[in-house]
C-alpha cells in the first residue's frame, strides 16, 4: 500500500469507512522552533491574575447612565446609590457586566466578520492557501501567536485560531447571564478576556484579506486615494458602498475591471467598506468620509445604488435610500434590513426589481451576484437622470428657508442632539439676517445621526437645512487619504524599538475608531499634528483615518501628504480599517519580541508586561462610539497600552483610572537589584476621557511615560510634556516632579528651573554644584532598572521567587 | 429654596431628554441657596472645564471665585486662561474623569492636602461628559455636588435651572454667587 | 508500509512532521442511513424563510420596559413612539435586538456549561466514550441530528455540534451590534436561530452527563428524592449546592463514597446543581428547593459549607453567606466571585483558610479538590456548633418583634417587591393584633429577592420576618420529586405518537422554567393537576420540578406521588435540569420521526412544520424569569411549540400573538388535495402571557388544538377546551366555534346544544335530520388531510409546486 | 383636570420605582375626568382583569359600567364572576396580550364588530402585566389607556393615582364614575 502525501483526506482501498487524513506537512526548516509558553489559548481564568493586577492599579471607574436593571422579570429593579437587584446584583457589579456584555458584542461583531471572509476566501482559494505578508514581515501574526499560541502559515491555520475565539465568547457571555459574577472585578476581568480576544479576531480578518486580496503588505508608502464629496464624478454612475466587510463589495470591482468598463463607474463608499476597498483597487474606490457622512451621501441624491454590508451602519438606510429612490442592496447575514432574499434569482429579474422601484431593495448575500447587479442596475439609474441629478439636500432655495422658517426655537432638537448643537441659535440668525453661516458651522461638527428631526414637533428637515447651509464647502471638500498599509514591518520594529523602549522615541500615538467627535473634525488633526512635529510615532486607523484624509490645511493638504507613511519617528502610519488596528497591538508586542526577545508564544502576561513597562504607546479614540471600539480600547488595555478617549467616551460607563496618591500601588519587581522598589505612576491610567483637544494633547504625552524609559528618554518625553502642558495648561504639570528620577532626567533647557522648583516647592535637596539631585525621587534611576509585575516572569529572569 | 414654576427661572430641563436615572433628580436651585451652601462648607472647591476656553465670561467668573478663597481644579484646559489672570488652580493636568475617580475615594486628601471636598462646585463642562461624572458621584460618594451649568444637570445634588435660552440670565446668576460670597 | 487500523494520531517512520490521523471506523452495520437534508449546519440565514412564516401568522408584540437606548456614546436616545435612535433604529427593532441578546445570553449559558462539561469528560473518559442512552433510546441526540445532521455515537461526536454552536452565537451576536438589522423580523429571526441553537447545546450537556455520570437513561420510574427544609437532618454536617453544574459538585459524592462516609453528612441543595446531584445520587441528594429558596436557606443557617457553580445564583451570595458565617466555595469559572484562586494551594490551606473565618470564601475551580474540601470544611464547621445552629432567622422572638415594630408602612418595599406583595398590611396587621399570620402568608409568594431590605429605610430585616413569621411551616416543609429521567423512550414515542398526532391524547404540557411565580407556588400544582386528571400527558423540568416536589395536598402527597412518571397519557414526567429541557424538544422531534418517519437529519423546517401542525404539545413557564428561560421558550416557538408564560413573562417584551380576524394569515397548503386551504386558527399564539391560573389552564387546553387533529382528536380536545372555559371562566370560549371542521369535531354530550348555537349565534347551516353541518366551517374535515406550510415540503411529497 | 397635590388624593407612585420611561407619564385624575373621557368616547370598553377572581367589589363595579351599558372584556377569568351577575362579556377567552395585540391592529374590527375601540378602561389587574401592556398601547397606537387601578400606573393615558394606602377611597372613586355614567 502506497500513498502520495499531501494533505487531504485519502480513501484506501478495501478499507470501508477509514479516513486517512494527512496532517500539515511541514517543512523541517519552518518548524516553529519557540517553546510553548504558560497560557496557550487561554481560558476565561488563566489571565484573571494578570488582569488583577491591572485592576489593583488602575482601580475601574464607573459612571451609570442608568441606574436600574429590567433584565430579567423578577426587575426593575433600583441599584441606585449602589443598592441591589432582585438577583442581589450591585450597581457596579451590573456596570460591569454590561461593559462585558458590550465588549462581547464588540468582539462577535469582528469575530463574524472574520469567520465569514475566512470561510469565504478557504472556499475560494483552499486551506492551504499561505499567509504571505511580504518579505518584511517574518512575525506576520503576533497577537495569535501570543495569545493562541501557534504560528499561522495558511488560511486554514487562522481556523484554529478563530474556533479557539468562539469557544471563548461563549464562555465569556454565559458568565453574562443572571446569577453569575459576584464582583466587578471578575467582570472586568472577563471583559479583557474578550478583548483580548477581540485583537485576535481582528488579526484574523486583516490578515486573511491582505494575503487573499493582495491589499499592500507591511508597505509605508502606499498610494494616496480621493476623499470627499468633491471628488466624485457625478458624470458617471455612482457605486456606493458602506459598512465594513470588503468581501461584498470587492467583486464590484472585480466584475468590472474584468469587463473593462471600470472607468466607465464611480465606485465609493463609506467607513470601512471603502476603506478597504481602496486597499484592493489601489486606490481606485474613492472615499466619502466616516461613518457620519452617511445621510449626507444619501440625501445629496448622488448614489445611483448602494451597497451595505454590516456593522456601523444606520439602521434606517433601507428608509433613508427609499426616500431618495436610491435601489439598496444589502449584502451581509447580519444585516438582511428585512428584505427579500433574492440569492436564486436570475440577475435579470433582480435589477428589474430595483430599476422599476418595485423593490426599494434586495437581501442578496452572494457577493458574485453583488457585483453583476450592482454596476447594472447604477447605470440603470443613471440612464434616467442622465447625470442631472436634481436633488441636493433640497430642490431650490426656497423649500430650504420654509424649512428655516418654520422653526420656533422650542430647542426640543437641542436638547435632543448627542452634541447639544445649538440649532435653535442657527435658525434663528438665518431667520433674522438671512445668513445661513452660523446653520453651516454647524456642519462641521454635527453627526448627522437625525435624532433632531425625530424631535423636531415642526418635522423640519434640520440635517437637510444643514447640509445645505454649507453646501458649496461639502459639496466640493476635497482631501487625499493614504491607503491603508496593513502590518508593521519587522524592519521598523528593530530600527524603532530601541528608541521606544528606551525612551527616545517619545511615544506612539495610536489614533483609531469612530467618528463621534466632540468638536469639529478638524480637532482630529490639529491634536495629532502636535505628535507629528514632535516626532511621535503617529498611526492611524478606520474612520479616525478617514478623517485626517478629509481635513486640509490652508495649502490644501492633508497631513498625509505632508508626513511620510512609516512606522518611525514624524511619520504617520495608516494600517486600514477597523480591522487593522490589530497591526497596532501587534506591533507593540512584535517591539516586545524582535527587539527584546522575549517570547511569543503563548506567553501573553509576560507581553503584556513588558508592555506595560516600557513600551511608549498609546491609543486615542477621539470620537469612539460602538461596543467595538470598547472592546478594541479594553482589549489594548489588557495588553498594558493606556487609551484616552474623548468625552462622549465616558458614556461607556467604566474607566480604569489609577490614583497617583495611593503610593502603596505603584510598584515592580526590580529583576537586576532583585528588589521591589516603588515607582512613579506611570502610566497612570489605562482609560480616560479628556474634554478638550488641549487635554488631549497633554494626556497623550504623559501617559507615553514609562518606567523603563533610560534618562535620555525621560528627559525626551518630560520635555514634551513640560512644552505641551505649559503651551496648553499655561503651566507645568502638577505631577511632573514624580517622574524626575535624577537631575538627567530633567529637560535641559529647563534645568536650572526645575532643579529651583524641585528644592523650593517640594524640599528635594540638591547639589547645587555637581547639579545634582540628592534627595527626593520616588526612586533612583539605575541603567540596568528591569521592572516587572508579574510573579513568573521574576521568577523566570531571577530564578528564584520574587521579594515580598 | 429650590426654583419654583412661579419664578422667574425657566423650568429644570434636561440636557439629554433620554439621559433618565431612577434615583433623585438635580435640586435646581437659586444662587443664593448656592451662596449659603458655599459658606457653610468645611472644604468646597470649583472645578472649571474646558468650555472656559470658548466663553471668557466663565473665565472672569471663576477669577472671581477664587479671589474670594474658593479653591479651583482647573481641567480640560481651563487653567490656561484662569493662570492669564492671576488664578493659581490647585490642579492643571489632571482630567475631570480623573478627578472624579480622586473625589470617589475616601481616603483621598484633596490636592492641598486637607482632606477631600465636601462641597464641589462644576462650571464650563460639556454637558454629556459632566453628566457622567455626576451620576457617579451621585451613586458612589456622599460629597454634595453642584452645577453651574447653562444646562441643568440632573445627576447634581443642585443645579442650576436651565438657562439655555437665556444666556444673561446664566451670567448673572454666576455674578450673583460671587458677589454674595 | 503497515499500520495497525484504531484511531488515533500515527508517527510514521522517517515521514518528519507527517502525522496520520485515522478518522472514525464505522462499522457498517452502524452507518447512518438517513440522507442528508436541505439544512444542516445550518446559518444564520438557511432557516430565515421558516420564521418568516411563523413570523408573518405570529406577529411580534412589543411591550417595551424602556422606551430609550443608551448602549452606544451617541445616545441616549429617546426612541417613545417608535421614535429613530442616533443609530437610526426605532423602538420595536431596538427590543427585538434586545431579545435576541437575550437569547444569545440564554444560549450563551447552555452553552457554557455544556462546553466545560464536555471537555472535562472528554478529558477524564476520552472521546470515543460511547452515547448510550440505554436500549429503549435509538434515537439518542433528536435535536442534534435535526439541526447539526449529525448522529453522534461519542463524547468526541458532541464536539462537533458544540463548535458548530459556538460558530452560530458569534454571528448571531454580530448582528446585535450597532448599525446591522433594520428590521425586527430579521431580529426575531435570528433570536429563533440562536434559541435553536441552545436546544442544541442543551441536549449536548445533558447527554454528556447522562452517558458519563450514568444518571437515570429514559427511566420512567426513576426514584422519589427528599424535597424541602424538613428532610435535612440537621444532626449532620450540611453541604448545600447552588447553581447548575453538577461536575462541580459530583466529585463531592464520589470522595464520600469512596471513604464510606456518604452517611455521615447531609448533602442538599438549591436550582439545578441538587437536580442533577440526585440523578447521579439515585435520589441520595436532598433538595431545599428551587431558585428562589437560597436566602430561605442561607439565612436559615442551616448550611455548613456553600458551594457555588454558575447562572441564577445570588449575585450577593458571598456576602450573604459571610453574614451567616458559613463559608463558601465558589467552584465555576463563569463565577469566580472575586474570591482568590485556591487551585495550587494545598487541601489544609484551603480548609484552614475557610473553618478559621481567614476566608470567607474561596474560588477553587478544581472539581476533585471541591470534593475533598467542602466535606472537610463542612465538619469543621459542624464541630464548632455541635449541631446548635443558633440561628433561625432571628436569635429569639424579641430580635423578630423589634424587627416587625419598626415598621411604619412607608410601603417603599411594596413599590419595589417583584410582586407588589403588601409587606406593609402584613406588619400593621401584626403590630396591632400579635398575629403573624399575614406576614406568614406571603412566605407562600416571596420569592426572597431581597429588594425590599435594599428600599426599606429602617433596615428592617424583612425577608427574615416574613421566614420566621412562617417558620414551622417552612422549616417542617417535606415532600418527594421524582428525579430526572432524563430522554423520552422511542418506545413511549411509539405507543404516544399517534394519539397525541391523531388529537385523542388531547396534549402535552411541558412545565419548565424557573419559579417567579405570580401567584402561591401551590398554583403550579393546580394547574398541572387538571391536565393529569384529563390524562394529557405532563412533562415537567428544572424549579418547576422542584416547586412540584414540595407541594403536598391534604394527604401529604406531592402530585409525584400520585402520578406514574411516564411520557403518557395521565403521566407526569420530571426529565431534569433545565438543560434536559431538550427532551421535551427532543420528543416532539421524535414523533415526527418515529412515529411519521418523517427525515430528521438536516431537515429543521420540515420537521419543525410537522410539530406546528400536528404536535399538540405546548410549553408552560409560570414562573419564567432568566435569560435562558427566554431562549428555552423561543427554541420552542422555532420548533412549532407554543409556549404560554405566567404573567412576568410579558417583561421579557416581546411575545409572539397571532390575529385570529386576520383571515388570510391562516392557511396551509394540503399535500392531498393539492390546494391551499384556509385553516382554523390554531394554535393562534406562539408566546403568549397569562394573567391566573385559571386562565392558564384554559389557554394551555387550547393551544392544544391542532390543524392535523382527527375528528376524534378535535372532539376530545374541544371537549377539555369546552368543559375547563366553563370552568374557570364561567361560559364556552368565544371562538370555540372556529374550530369546528364538522358535527363530529363536537364534543358528545354537548353536541345537540353545540349545533344550536352554531345555527342561531353564528347563522351556519345545520341539517337537523342528520344533525350534520352543512354550512359554516372555515373548511370541512378530511381524513387525509395533510397540511404544510412549507413550499420544499410541499413539493417534496407533492411532487410538484405549490399552489398560489 | 389632573389631580394636584393640594387635593385628597395621594401623590401619584409609580407601581415599581423603577419602571421608568422617556416618554409621558400618565395625568393622574380624577373619577369626573374618566366620567367625561367615557361619556366623549365613540367606542369605548372596559377590559377587567384577573385581580376580580380576589376582589368581589371590583366585580360589583364592573356590573355596574356594564349596566351603564359599558361593554367588558373579560380576562384572566374575570368573566366567571362576572356571568353570574348577568354581564355578557364581548369575549373571554383571549389574555389581556392578545387583547392588546389586537388592540395595536388598527384595521380591528373589536369583538364586537363595530371597530377598534378608541377608549380602554382596565380594571383588576396585576400592576406590573398591566404595566406592560399600557407601555405597548403607548408607543405602537393611539388609543386612549385609562388605568382604574389601586396602583398608578404610569404608561397609561391616564390613571387613578396611587390609592394603595386607602382601598376605601379606591372603590370610592370607582363608584363616583359608574354612579355619574
Amino acid at each position: 500500500m502506497a500513498f502520495e502525501l499531501r494533505e487531504g483526506i485519502f480513501a484506501i482501498d478495501e478499507m470501508r469507512n477509514v479516513s486517512i487524513r494527512i496532517g500539515k506537512v511541514i517543512e523541517e526548516a519552518e518548524e516553529w522552533a519557540e517553546e510553548m509558553g504558560p497560557t496557550p489559548k487561554p481560558g476565561i481564568i488563566e489571565l484573571r491574575k494578570w488582569d488583577m493586577k491591572l485592576l489593583e492599579r488602575y482601580e475601574p471607574f464607573y459612571a451609570p447612565v442608568q441606574d436600574f436593571c429590567n433584565l430579567c422579570t423578577m426587575g426593575p429593579c433600583d441599584l441606585s446609590q449602589n443598592k441591589k437587584g432582585a438577583c442581589g446584583i450591585d450597581l457596579k457589579t451590573a456596570k460591569a457586566r454590561l461593559v462585558t456584555i458590550a465588549c462581547c458584542i464588540g468582539a462577535a461583531s469582528h469575530g463574524g466578520h472574520a469567520r465569514h471572509l475566512l470561510d469565504h476566501l478557504i472556499e475560494e482559494l483552499g486551506e492551504d492557501y499561505p499567509i504571505d505578508l511580504g518579505g518584511n514581515v517574518n512575525v506576520e501574526a503576533p497577537i495569535i501567536r501570543t495569545v493562541v499560541g501557534i504560528r499561522p502559515r495558511t488560511l486554514g491555520d487562522l481556523k484554529e485560531a478563530m474556533e479557539w475565539a468562539e469557544k471563548e465568547l461563549m464562555r465569556v457571555l454565559h458568565a453574562t447571564h443572571i446569577g453569575n459574577e459576584e464582583s466587578y472585578l471578575d467582570y472586568e476581568s472577563k471583559a479583557m478576556h474578550i478583548s483580548m480576544v477581540d485583537h485576535v479576531l481582528m488579526e484574523i480578518a486583516d490578515i486573511a484579506q491582505i494575503v487573499a486580496y493582495n491589499m499592500p503588505k507591511a508597505e509605508p508608502n502606499v498610494p494616496l486615494t480621493d476623499t470627499g464629496f468633491g471628488i466624485v464624478d457625478k458624470n458617471k454612475p455612482v457605486i456606493v458602498v458602506v459598512g465594513h466587510n470588503v468581501l461584498y463589495s470587492k467583486p464590484i470591482l472585480d466584475y468590472l475591471e474584468e469587463m473593462g468598463r471600470l472607468d466607465d463607474f464611480e465606485i465609493a463608499g463609506l467607513c470601512c467598506a471603502v476603506h478597504d476597498m481602496t486597499r484592493v483597487s489601489g486606490g481606485r474606490a474613492k472615499i466619502f468620509g466616516p461613518i457620519s457622512y452617511q445621510l449626507r451621501v444619501i440625501r445629496s441624491g448622488i448614489p445611483d445604488v448602494m451597497i451595505s454590508d454590516e456593522q456601523c451602519i444606520r439602521a434606517d438606510l433601507l428608509q433613508a435610500c427609499k426616500a431618495m429612490g436610491i435601489p439598496l442592496i444589502a449584502t451581509s447575514d447580519a444585516a438582511a434590513r428585512g428584505l427579500p432574499d433574492a440569492s436564486d434569482w436570475p440577475v435579470e429579474k433582480i435589477v428589474n426589481a430595483l430599476v422599476t422601484g418595485e423593490l426599494p431593495g434586495v437581501f442578496l448575500p452572494v457577493p458574485e451576484k453583488v457585483g453583476q447587479v450592482a454596476p447594472l442596475v447604477a447605470e440603470a439609474i443613471f440612464k434616467k437622470h442622465g447625470g442631472n441629478r436634481k436633488y441636493r439636500f433640497f430642490a431650490n432655495d426656497e423649500e430650504l428657508w420654509n424649512e428655516i422658517n418654520k422653526c420656533t426655537q422650542c430647542m426640543n432638537c437641542v436638547f435632543t442632539c448627542p452634541h447639544n448643537l445649538r440649532i435653535d441659535q442657527g435658525m434663528a440668525h438665518a431667520q433674522k439676517t438671512k445668513d445661513l453661516s452660523k446653520l453651516a458651522k454647524l456642519e462641521e461638527q454635527c453627526i448627522a445621526c437625525g435624532k433632531c428631526e425625530q424631535a423636531c414637533p415642526k418635522n423640519i428637515k434640520i440635517i437637510n437645512v444643514i447640509m445645505a447651509s454649507n453646501f458649496d464647502r461639502l459639496y466640493n471638500k476635497k482631501g487625499k487619504m493614504r491607503v491603508g498599509r496593513g502590518p508593521i514591518q519587522d524592519t521598523e520594529i528593530r530600527n524603532v524599538g530601541q528608541p521606544i523602549v528606551m525612551g527616545q522615541i517619545p511615544g506612539v500615538i495610536a489614533a483609531v475608531g469612530c467618528a463621534n467627535y466632540p468638536d469639529e473634525a478638524k480637532s482630529l488633526r490639529e491634536i495629532l499634528e502636535e505628535f507629528v512635529k514632535r516626532r511621535y510615532i503617529v498611526v492611524t486607523s478606520g474612520c479616525h483615518a478617514i478623517t485626517l484624509g478629509m481635513i486640509t490645511d490652508e495649502e490644501g493638504q492633508t497631513l498625509y501628504e505632508k508626513t511620510p507613511g512609516d512606522f518611525d519617528a514624524g511619520g504617520l502610519a495608516n494600517v486600514g480599517s477597523c480591522v487593522a488596528n490589530s497591526h497596532i497591538a501587534g506591533a507593540a508586542i512584535k517591539i516586545a519580541n524582535i527587539f527584546a526577545m522575549r517570547p511569543l508564544r503563548g506567553n501573553y502576561a509576560e507581553i503584556a508586561d513588558y508592555v506595560l513597562n516600557r513600551v511608549g504607546a498609546v491609543g486615542f479614540s477621539w470620537g469612539p462610539y460602538s461596543p467595538k471600539a470598547a472592546a478594541i480600547a479594553t482589549g489594548f488595555n489588557r495588553l498594558g497600552v493606556p487609551v484616552v478617549v474623548g468625552p462622549h467616551g465616558a458614556k461607556y460607563r467604566r474607566a480604569y483610572l489609577g490614583k497617583y496618591f495611593k503610593k502603596e500601588k505603584w510598584w515592580v519587581y526590580d529583576i537586576k537589584t532583585r528588589s521591589k522598589v516603588p515607582i512613579e505612576p506611570a502610566p497612570d491610567a489605562l482609560l480616560v476621557a479628556v474634554e478638550t483637544k488641549e487635554e488631549a494633547i497633554v494626556q497623550l504625552a504623559r501617559l507615553c511615560i514609562r518606567p523603563n524609559d533610560t534618562s535620555l528618554g525621560r528627559q525626551i518625553k518630560l520635555t514634551h510634556y513640560l512644552e505641551l502642558s505649559q503651551k496648553y495648561l499655561g503651566k507645568l504639570p502638577d505631577d511632573w516632579h514624580l517622574f524626575v528620577r535624577s537631575e538627567a532626567d530633567l529637560p535641559l533647557k529647563m534645568k536650572d528651573e526645575l532643579l529651583h522648583i524641585l528644592e523650593s516647592e517640594y524640599g528635594w535637596k540638591i547639589d547645587w554644584d555637581k547639579k545634582k539631585i540628592l534627595e527626593g525621587p520616588i526612586r533612583r534611576y539605575d541603567a540596568g532598572f528591569n521592572p516587572t509585575i508579574v510573579e513568573e516572569v521574576y521568577e523566570k529572569y531571577a530564578g528564584e521567587k520574587p521579594p515580598q | 429654596m429650590a426654583v419654583k414654576k412661579e419664578d422667574k427661572y425657566p423650568v429644570a430641563r434636561r440636557y439629554q431628554i433620554a439621559d433618565v436615572q431612577v434615583s433623585r433628580e438635580a435640586t435646581a436651585v437659586k444662587p443664593q441657596v448656592v451662596v449659603n451652601l458655599i459658606k457653610k462648607a468645611k472644604h468646597p472647591v470649583l472645578i472649571t472645564g474646558g468650555q472656559l476656553l470658548k466663553d471668557e465670561k466663565l473665565v472672569e467668573i471663576a477669577v472671581k471665585f477664587y479671589e474670594k478663597g474658593i479653591p479651583i481644579i482647573a481641567t480640560g484646559g481651563s487653567s490656561k486662561p484662569l493662570i492669564e489672570k492671576g488664578v493659581n488652580p490647585q490642579s492643571v493636568v489632571f482630567t475631570l474623569h480623573q478627578v472624579t475617580q480622586f473625589l470617589l475615594d475616601e481616603e483621598w486628601k484633596g490636592f492641598d492636602g486637607k482632606g477631600n471636598y465636601d462641597l464641589v462646585l462644576f462650571m464650563g463642562f460639556l454637558p454629556y461628559y459632566l453628566s457622567r461624572m455626576l451620576s457617579a458621584l451621585k451613586h458612589f460618594s456622599k460629597i454634595t455636588t453642584v452645577a453651574l451649568e447653562e444646562f441643568y444637570q440632573p445627576h447634581a445634588k443642585f443645579s442650576f435651572t436651565n438657562l439655555t435660552a437665556n444666556k444673561d440670565m446664566y451670567y448673572s446668576m454666576l455674578e450673583e454667587i460671587v458677589n454674595n460670597l
